[in-house]
């Protein structure tokens, strides 16, 4: 490899990624602009769980506060896409504030449990306040996306779209990481006391680890409103929390690499998997059990794990 | 008030319930510091081994016995496969393994026994007794007695015998523990044995008031989950003081409040409990490891 | 000779932990490692109960080679181990603190009152807290629990790691005398210490580890007077 | 204001026992004291409530004049205290310099908005902290480990690496908790070259510590407590001969090992 | 730099192993979705068919379905994929559709909205020209964008008015709305049973609560209000809370709107709080896995409003259907399984008198009247809706009785 070399593979990857949806399947594309909407939310996620290490289980109820957010002011207001995507990043975030508050007294388990009732409670909610929420209907109707005279009304231009955001998305997370806020959530993570004794505000950073993640997780939801331009109660309930926590796990914490591996990865398995009929979601469930048997660490952490064999040293350095 | 008192009875039995499933999470929880998510699942499979066993012509008492060693065998494999390979590894990794199980088991019953409703028998008349007005089932206050028992056996054997002291050994620090002499891999093993004992005992009583359905663990799980932090996280005692609490405050608030928010009503109480005694009514008598 | 070490080699990852050790413990005696921080002393320990594996070497006791048995079985041989920081079950109270540690010889019909009383005897402080939870209990208090813990096991071969570590001088020289106690009743003891004068002081020989290596062993009384070890070990 | 640290009646009970009996303690600016007295004397309790760890039953602190009883301890630290722990918890996935790092960023002020859109403001902030990181570091003689993970040190410059965390932003008083432990001889008595430059920069340093070596050579004045209770207070050679000490504390042979 | 090598090189393996079959799809089928307008779609899709045609003769005709086939709604979609599976069966055996075989795409929905989604998206890129869904409402919801895209033909078994209501002209359904149905169980609770107080009791899941209000509208006809209106979530086990609260309102009627397990222990539930109210359900107690778990006493009093009861039938076409289904599953055929194979052999209906052409089996489709099924004889009006009759059944001796038809 020459002096350029280093850059080849990710000529070949940003090629790859861009050029995906002129090659695919209007199915394939579907699956990956879900996955796109996934790996926002996990990048968002990993706030809360990879870096500030408090197990939260209410990431689906931020998503579908996002969703209702938009997708309603979409459907009463008819405002547009670039009004109603900030909206609901920021109803989201005060969802965040106002669940992080109460919970910040809350450690390990209990914090899960909580968060988890809160998110049980949010889903309720959507489903029984019909006046506002139209109920367990759903919200229909959603107006598509629009970008001064092109709308992104299929899949194609919307996976366009979706990696624009991801990648200002994944910078900004990127940022935050290897700023004093990462530091400080890093610090919070392993010594809380430490930390709070080195000056550091514990409960406004983990407060803020709550706000990012739900601002992340309301982008995510109204890109989700925006993608399948329906939208329902049921999606946001505990089982998706669980997914959102699964893939983060299996892509591994702590890095945005592991957030978008992982969502990637969660996403495509069980549609790969559909060949195998009725034992589909049975072979899904063993592929999780595998990954976490022979990579406990996520993808990303086998992949360093690789790496540092490769390299024959240990990786003693962070790379900043 | 006989009204009220009918309701009060039946919300004890559904605590009963989420108490006896809590039973085996909490013991899990103490001893290797894990939340099983695949709990639910085998409070399910027991009973399917319940159909299974009745199926093949033994009677209910044999049907018990099979069920229960079926269980036995089925907690050993489970650490085996689930736990062993991820020890030492954090706790939510291991988490995150028992989700995988829970999806395993709900698919693998799905497949080998449809996914319509089945029966399992009771000892007893599904007659409800009438006592003062207020109706019971006997079944009922069998699950109450056989809670009630099996809550009293786990709390002796943790407290008070040395097989009981060598769990919350391994549980508190088990490199500690294995240079006391105690054998860490067999006490974590016996607890997984213990657990999925337990699952069955509660698949078994279940199973009559409840059908055997591919959900009927995992819909009450949350509720158990629920009680045991409102008891108190890794409390004994604590799970089914919650468990009962949960029950009767459900039942009373789905009557007078509202029937439409009665799924709500366990997380809104959770929610109470958690702020303003975060350590749940019986605390922890250690702290959290993680 | 009762412990036997021959070329101990230990890894972490791809850490060399220790390069080569050999050491000998012979009955009665009390031992001491000494040495700076991440010189292999608890690494020693710790490979000697079984809780790490040699990459290569061996370890002897009594004529049987142990550095492949599970620890359960190397603790019911004889050898205890007190883990550096005490490491005692917070949750349980000193009573089952005690209990837990019987699991290799009790329950066969053998009652565990003798060895009860005995650490009784030793620390008459833990008789007082018989029921209070582990984690209630002061430092010292602590620090003799873990002593007495490892008792239970019917040792042969007493282990230590830093048991001064954080105690009052006057509580280290209280612990020390009873470890002498313990070994004037006929057990062996051997023991890591931060404190060199401390190990001079109290043990009969004395290893100097450094880097994973065994860099000098002489009796107490030799290196106490050793002007080399004057001065990079003990203040003068 | 003579004093940079002030307790009045200062107390704290843990259910019903009482970890620190009423206790008043004084220190004067530029002042090197240590605190001594037996495990379970409120040593470290005393510690915990003057950074704010714990709140106090009773009493009152006063930090340069200032009531800071009742404070959380990051404004505690903002407020000019350093403060060092017994045992190191470094925070594991940092770099040495990031460890560091961390102590200053209590002083930084650019928020979030800057850091996303990376402006200069804040880049000339990251860079400052780095330089003050740099500059605590080469003071504890650690500057060369500055892009170690901070787990692969051994101990003892663990516990160095964390007294730079505690110096970097500037603080007039510095707790110490047990800052030799686990120290090599060679290493303790560079501490105390360290400690005394610490000094020279004008802070005032608290010290617990059990190595009597350690304190005796360090300190100006020596506090003793015993169950709670102040039993002595005074300059080293007092302390060594002050009968009451050497019965509650240090034991006969000791005392004879050290003189 | 290594690691990030790596990860770009696992990024890229995955996305390339997900091309993998699509690309192999693109080559050898052209999807006739992207086209403007209708119009457009079926000259270009016959433009593009015939010359395929003439090289090959297509070699089997396919007909997607996507159903619940695991998670809550499995029983549900089991009993659809068997009469579905049936009829393609039967069809294939005589033949298939003017010679060409049927295959049933089958794909799982695993009963949430974005699994439904990928599950017609994998099901499109097969290219089938027409699509059964059994899926509940939101999925179907969720789904209509998608089938209006690809203007596709399709057949749900949804009861609820919105999934006709789009305004989608691809959406048939074959089975009678839930305003219909509702109506229909008033008319029986009040005309037939006399009630004066009637008692709501429903899932908490979207099927259940929008039939709520629908229920309260019907019942307005007759100048009533319901006496309480309760609700259980399907996972809820105990209905003691909701049934004293009826009792209390000392309800003559309850109507009831639940799933299969919910809908055994409510009954049970209400033996053993000694409540002997008639209850008038949906299709649940018409199911032959319910009835089997259920005793005489719990039987008692209990109606089920149901599409159709094909094995009451004295129709010899509908009794060998019958008798099929029970040789292929062991159990009688529920309304779903009906449903589904008529859904299945209508389709076949019309493509043999039309052709492949999406838009002529859409007009096939509006053209259909009084075709018979087994379930029902089917005409689709304007916005698509077939299937306009309503059996009460009387369960009380263990088998189903039909006391009574409404047809529009």
């Amino acid at each position: 490899m020459g002096r350029y070399g280093r850059y080849i593979p990710w000529i070949i990857l940003g090629c790859t990624i861009l050029l995906f949806p002129l090659r695919t399947s209007n199915y394939y594309l579907q699956i990956a602009c879900l996955a796109g909407i996934y790996i926002i939310l996990i990048i968002g996620y990993d706030f809360i769980l990879g870096w500030a290490g408090l197990l939260s289980l209410s990431h689906a109820a931020f998503y579908g506060i996002g969703a209702y957010t938009s997708a309603l002011l979409s459907v009463n207001f008819s405002i547009p896409f670039w009004v109603t995507l900030p909206a609901a990043a920021i109803v989201a975030g005060l969802f965040g504030l106002v669940v992080g508050f109460p919970t910040l007294r809350l450690r390990g388990h209990y914090l899960a449990l909580g968060t988890l009732a809160f998110g049980e409670i949010v889903v309720l909610v959507l489903m029984r306040w019909r006046a506002v929420t139209r109920g367990v209907d759903g919200v229909t109707g959603i107006v598509p996306a629009s970008f001064g005279l092109f709308v992104f009304d299929n899949n194609k231009s919307y996976y366009y779209l979706l990696i624009f955001f991801i990648l200002i998305l994944a910078i900004f997370a990127r940022r935050i990481h290897q700023s004093r806020f990462g530091r400080a959530l890093i610090a919070i993570r392993t010594a809380e006391v430490t930390a709070e004794v080195s000056g550091i505000d514990t409960n406004r950073i983990k407060l803020l680890a709550f706000i990012l993640s739900a601002v992340y997780a309301g982008i995510a939801g109204s890109l989700y409103a925006y993608l399948f331009r329906y939208i329902s109660p049921e999606t946001f309930g505990l089982h998706q929390s669980i997914t959102i926590l699964t893939m983060l796990l299996i892509g591994g914490g702590g890095s945005i690499g592991g957030s978008v591996l992982g969502a990637i990865l969660l996403s495509f398995l069980p549609e790969w998997l559909r060949f195998l009929k009725d034992y589909y979601l049975l072979l899904y469930g063993v592929g999780i059990v595998l990954m976490m048997a022979f990579m406990p660490d996520g993808v990303i952490g086998l992949a360093k794990k690789i790496i540092s064999k490769i390299k024959f040293r240990l990786p003693l350095r962070r790379n900043v | 008030m006989q009204q009220l008192t009918q309701l009060i009875v039946n919300g004890l039995t559904m605590g009963c319930i989420y108490a006896l499933i809590a039973l085996g999470f909490v013991l899990i929880y103490r001893t290797v510091g894990v939340i099983n998510f695949a709990q639910g699942e085998l409070v399910m499979l027991a009973a399917y081994f319940g159909v299974t066993a009745i199926s093949i012509g033994l009677s209910l008492i044999w049907a018990y016995v099979f069920v229960i060693a079926a269980m036995a065998i089925f907690g050993y494999l489970f650490q085996w496969m689930i736990y062993y390979p991820l020890r030492g590894k954090p706790f939510i990794t291991i988490i995150i393994s028992t989700i995988g199980v829970s999806i395993i088991l709900q698919n693998l019953a799905r497949i080998i026994w449809g996914p319509a409703p089945l029966m399992f028998p009771s000892f007893f008349s599904l007659k409800p007794l009438n006592i003062g007005g207020v109706l019971v089932q006997p079944q009922n206050i069998f699950v109450f007695v056989v809670t009630v028992v099996l809550f009293s056996l786990v709390y002796l054997l943790l407290s008070k015998t040395m097989i009981g002291h060598k769990m919350q050994a391994v549980a508190q620090d088990p490199e500690t523990a294995k240079l006391m002499g105690i054998k860490v891999d067999q006490v974590v093993a016996g607890v997984f044995v213990l657990n999925s004992i337990l699952a069955g005992a509660a698949g078994l009583l279940l199973a009559p008031i409840f059908l055997v359905t591919l959900d009927m663990g995992s819909s009450v799980l949350m509720k158990s989950f629920s009680a045991s932090i409102i008891g108190g996280f890794g409390s004994v005692p604590g799970a089914i003081v919650g468990g009962l609490f949960l029950g009767v405050v459900e039942i009373l608030g789905a009557r007078y409040i509202s029937s439409h928010f009665k799924d709500g009503i366990a997380f809104v109480v959770l929610l109470l409990v958690l702020l303003i005694i975060p350590k749940g009514l019986f605390g922890e008598r250690v702290n959290e490891r993680s | 000779m009762m412990l036997s070490i021959e070329n101990l080699v230990v890894n972490y990852g791809n850490i060399i932990a220790l390069k080569s050790i050999s050491m000998q413990i012979n009955e009665a005696e009390i031992v001491a490692l000494i040495g700076a921080n991440g010189a292999g002393k608890t690494t020693t320990l710790r490979t000697i109960s079984g809780l790490l594996r040699p990459a290569s070497g061996s370890i002897t006791y009594n004529g049987e080679k142990i550095d492949t048995w599970p620890v359960e079985k190397i603790v019911a041989a004889g050898l205890s181990h007190v883990p550096e920081g005490r490491r005692i079950f917070p949750g349980l109270t000193v009573l089952e603190n005690l209990k837990v540690a019987t699991s290799t010889w009790a329950g066969r019909g053998q009652s565990i009152q003798p060895e009860l009383e005995k650490v009784y005897r030793l620390f008459p402080k833990l008789r007082e807290r018989t029921s209070q939870l582990g984690w209630s209990l002061s430092g010292g208090e602590q620090q003799m629990l873990a002593i007495g813990r490892a008792m239970m096991s019917r040792p042969k071969l007493l282990m230590l790691d830093e048991v001064s570590l954080g105690l009052a001088p006057n509580l280290v020289q209280d612990i020390f005398q009873t470890i002498k106690e313990i070994n004037q009743s006929g057990l062996t003891i051997l023991l890591i210490e931060q404190n060199a004068n401390l190990a001079l002081e109290y043990a009969h020989r004395v290893y100097i580890l450094e880097n994973g290596e065994v860099v000098m062993t002489d009796t107490a009384i030799n290196l106490a007077k050793n002007p080399q070890i004057q001065d990079s070990y003990l203040g003068s | 204001m003579t004093f940079i640290l002030e307790t009045r009646q200062l107390c704290k009970q843990f259910g019903g026992v009482h970890a620190l009996r009423p206790f008043d303690f004084k220190i004067s600016p530029g002042e090197i004291r240590a605190l001594i007295g037996p495990n379970g004397a409120g040593k470290t309790t005393f510690l915990n409530l003057l950074s704010g760890i714990y709140t106090p039953t009773d009493g009152d602190i006063l930090f340069k004049g200032q009531q800071i009883t009742k404070i959380k301890p990051h404004v505690v630290t903002r407020l000019g205290v350093g403060r060092t722990f017994q045992t190191v918890k470094p925070f594991g996935k940092l770099s040495v310099l990031e460890n560091v790092m961390l102590g200053y960023d209590c002083r930084a002020e650019k928020g979030i908005f800057h850091i996303l859109i990376k402006s200069s403001s804040a880049k000339q902030e990251e860079e400052e902290t780095k330089e003050k990181a740099r500059k605590a570091l080469g003071f504890v003689g650690m500057l060369d480990k500055q892009n170690m993970i901070i787990t692969s040190l051994p101990y003892g410059q663990q516990r160095l690496v964390d007294l730079a965390r505690a110096l970097v932003h500037d603080p007039d008083l510095l707790l110490l908790d047990e800052p030799a432990a686990g120290m090599t001889r060679q290493e303790g008595s560079d501490l105390v070259a360290c400690i005394r430059r610490i000094r020279d920069l004008g802070i005032t340093v608290l010290l617990v510590e059990h190595n009597m070596r350690l304190v005796m050579d360090v300190s100006d004045r020596i506090t003793v407590l015993d169950f709670g209770y102040l039993i002595a207070e005074g300059i080293p050679e007092e302390i060594r001969s002050n009968p009451k000490v050497i019965e509650a504390y240090l034991g006969k042979k000791t005392n004879d090992a050290i003189n | 730099m290594h690691k990030k090598i790596l990860i770009a090189a696992l990024i890229l393996g995955m996305v390339l192993t997900a091309c993998g079959p699509a690309v192999q799809e693109q080559t050898t089928q052209e999807i006739p979705t992207e086209q403007p307008t209708q119009l457009a779609a079926t000259e270009s899709t016959q433009a593009t068919t015939e010359p395929t045609q003439a090289a090959t003769v297509p070699d089997t005709i396919k007909i997607g379905f996507v159903a619940p086939l695991t998670t809550a709604n499995a029983l549900m979609g089991w009993s659809m994929q068997q009469g579905a599976q049936l009829a393609a069966q039967e069809i294939n055996d005589a033949g298939g559709i003017n010679g060409v075989p049927l295959e049933l795409i089958i794909e799982d929905n695993s009963n949430t909205a974005d699994v439904a989604v990928n599950a017609i998206n994998r099901v499109l890129s097969e290219n089938p020209v027409a699509l059964i869904l059994g899926s509940t409402s939101a999925q179907t919801l969720a789904m209509e964008p998608i089938i209006l895209e690809n203007t596709l033909p399709t057949i749900i078994m949804g009861s609820s008015p919105s999934l006709t209501d789009q305004g989608n002209p691809w959406v048939f359904a074959t089975r009678a709305d839930d305003g219909f149905a509702a109506t229909a169980a008033v008319k029986f609770a009040v005309e037939d049973l006399g009630a004066k107080k009637v008692g709501i009791f429903h899932a908490a899941e979207e099927f259940g609560t929008s039939v709520a209000p629908i229920i309260i509208s019907a019942l307005a006809e007759y100048g009533l209000e319901p006496a309480a209106v309760v609700s259980a979530p399907s996972t809820d086990k105990d209905y003691s809370a909701q049934l004293l609260e009826l009792q209390a309102a000392d309800v003559d009627v309850i109507l009831v709107w639940v799933l299969p397990a919910p809908g055994i222990l409510l009954a049970r539930q209400m033996k053993q709080l000694g409540m002997d109210t008639p209850v008038v359900a949906n299709p649940v107690f018409g199911l032959s896995q319910v009835l089997v778990l259920m005793t005489p006493e719990e039987l008692a009093g209990i109606y089920s409003m149901t599409d159709c009861v094909p094995s009451q039938s004295t129709d010899e076409k509908i009794l060998a259907f019958v008798q099929a289904y029970k040789d292929r599953t062991g159990t009688t055929p529920d309304l779903f399984g009906a449903l589904s194979y008529d859904s299945v052999k209508l389709f076949a209906d019309v493509i043999t008198q039309v052709g492949t052409d999406l838009a002529a089996i859409q007009a096939g489709l509006f053209a259909v009247t009084g075709w018979p099924g087994v379930c029902h004889n089917y005409s689709f009006d304007a916005k698509g809706r077939g299937g306009y009759d309503i059996s009460t059944v009387d369960i009380s001796t263990g088998t189903l009785k039909v006391v009574g038809t409404v047809s529009k």
